[in-house]
């Protein structure tokens, strides 16, 4: 039985949560732990997925640690990941990729200061569907990627170009009005896409 | 304070009476609430009862509040609502008294609702998805989004963000607060001599508003703005401007929130 | 000890990979086996993660069950949390939403009546949130809309359904009631007369 507030539940937490590989010395500094310390723990944790024959893996790749889906099951994995179901992107996500077409390039950080959300997970997955992709870095502290949409995107919406997306002054006044209209012309498009 | 009421199934403290009300021990159908309402305004005339300010401005209050509500469910056609067919056969004060209690219910529970909120707001879910090396081969996710719906979510992601309100009292003043309602019958109140309270709020849209012009009202007199004098019957206050020539000091009054 | 591609691992799996909510059906679908088995087993699962202090939990929501942080040790997960937390509603939304979840189906005029004041906006901005929406009409002129609460509703608050919401009658006021109303009025009004 674990203590409350263990080592180990706070790093299964951190681990849980990211998106991105965290090194042993990310995961220490933000536990206010030793880094040897920590990364024994996580290697205690890895050993015990296996042992428990868990459906997740803890793997120490080069960029740092990250739960996966353990290699037993991949199969299940890609069945699962390629079922049929009929997605579609959430509004929150719809609204960062039409603030990426509009604003481009923009960064992750532009994006969570006009959202009020951080917005890590959507970008990544628009990343991975392949809507936007990197367009340069912007000066400044860590040189942040700048954003913009690919092609592809172009493709699904129908457009020749980004020049094509339509003004965004129709779209404006009043904007309550605008959202409602938006909103009714998302939910006929969501009955078609659910009929087809 | 404590009011002692007598009704025909109960006497005590209107305290305990609420109390038993609400943990269901007696039924509000049951206690016809007129009584109450009598020694309030007993309360009121009695000369001798040595009542601080406070107290005496609580019953004229809660007085206000019903008395105001009851007028207002009694006008016809003032109210768009359908009629409330499981409140008929009530008597017009049980169904206010009901009414507060229920309101007072809903805003305890949007209390709650915080706390959950709140709660599973401590929980992060997984979002880092899929790893490398899986064949996916994902659906559309933009199937049935046109540009115009795009520039739809545009509008929406840019709009301003609403700005945490933190909760301080359940009853909400939606359009106008007691300081501005100050303001404007300093203006107002000098140019129309003497009227009655009733026909200063005519118009009003709303019970809040209503409460809020009376509060607004208390406010003048105790500044000494404005005497209140009392008619026949509570419902007939006067309203008189006393001081033509004072200028209101508005930074008395600009802190108030609603 | 597992057996070898237990359905435990199997699930584990594909919650690892969600990310969003699944239900139980899906992925009874995806591991090809009985919806209600699953269902056992995924509460089992949650069980077992409560029990072992993990740092991850599974949670049923409206929409499905997902892997999520354990909220004990919410503080240290924050820097790397990535969710699209909702704005604060104000008191006058939360009320409406509060008299809505608890009496729905209920049309604007019978929130109107109950509040005293025109619910219109705070019930179009509750909408466009995707809190509640229409259920139905009731009779009577005009066909007034019956609003219900959805399932991001239930979602955001961490509950599987509408029977899962506190029981009201806990919520009915204790002693205080139209005298504390009027109190908390009068108090405000009395500071600026001591001001004054």
């Amino acid at each position: 039985m674990r203590a409350e507030y263990s080592l180990e539940q706070k790093l299964e937490a951190m681990l849980t949560v990211a998106i991105e590989p965290i090194t042993s010395e990310e995961l220490a500094d933000a536990v206010d732990d030793d880094a040897s310390f920590v990364l024994e723990t996580l290697r205690q944790l890895r050993a015990e997925y296996a042992r428990e024959r868990r459906g997740f893996q803890l793997a120490e790749l080069a960029s740092g640690w990250v739960m996966q889906t353990s290699p037993d099951v991949a199969p299940w994995v890609t069945k699962f990941a390629n079922r049929d179901v009929s997605h579609r992107l959430s509004s929150a996500a719809l609204e960062t990729l039409a603030i990426i077409a509009y604003r481009q390039p923009v960064s992750r950080a532009q994006i969570t200061a006009l959202r009020g959300v951080n917005v890590d997970g959507v970008v990544r997955l628009l990343e991975q569907r392949g809507y936007i992709e990197e367009k340069g870095r912007a000066s400044g502290p860590g040189l942040p990627i700048l954003y913009g949409t690919t092609e592809l995107f172009l493709d699904r919406m129908g457009l020749a170009s980004i020049a094509d997306l339509p003004p965004i002054e129709e779209f404006m006044p009043p904007v309550e009005t605008a959202n409602e209209i938006a909103e009714e012309l998302f939910e006929s498009a969501l009955e078609l896409a659910e009929d087809a | 304070m404590t009011f002692v009421v007598t009704t025909p199934s109960f006497s005590g403290p209107v305290e305990l009476l609420l109390h038993l009300i609400s943990s269901h021990e007696m039924d509000i159908l049951e206690v016809p609430l007129a009584p109450l309402i009598d020694e309030f305004v007993a309360v009121l005339r009695d000369e001798s009862a040595q009542m601080t300010v406070d107290q005496l401005s609580e019953f004229v209050l809660v007085a206000a509040i019903l008395l105001e509500m009851k007028s207002q469910r009694l006008l016809p056609g003032r109210d768009s609502a359908e009629p409330d067919e499981e409140f008929v056969g009530w008597e017009e004060r049980d169904v206010l008294f009901a009414r507060l209690l229920e309101l007072r219910t809903y805003a305890a529970l949007s209390d709650a609702l915080v706390s959950l909120f709140e709660r599973a707001n401590q929980s992060y879910p997984r979002l880092r998805g899929i790893d490398d090396g899986f064949e996916v081969t994902p659906p559309d996710l933009l199937a049935g989004v046109t540009p115009a719906l795009l520039a739809g979510a545009y509008v929406r992601g840019i709009e301003e963000k609403p700005v945490p309100v933190v909760r301080l009292n359940h009853v909400t003043v939606d359009a106008v607060t007691v300081a501005e309602t100050v303001v404007a019958l300093s203006q107002r109140l000098p140019t129309m001599g003497r009227l009655s309270f009733r026909a200063l709020i005519r118009g009003l849209e709303s019970r809040i508003e209503v409460i809020v012009h009376f509060l607004a009202l208390l406010e003048l007199c105790k500044l000494g703005l404005v005497d209140l004098g009392q008619g026949a019957t509570f419902g007939d206050v006067q309203i008189e401007w006393l001081d033509i020539t004072s200028s209101l000091d508005l930074g008395r009054v600009d802190s108030y929130e609603g």
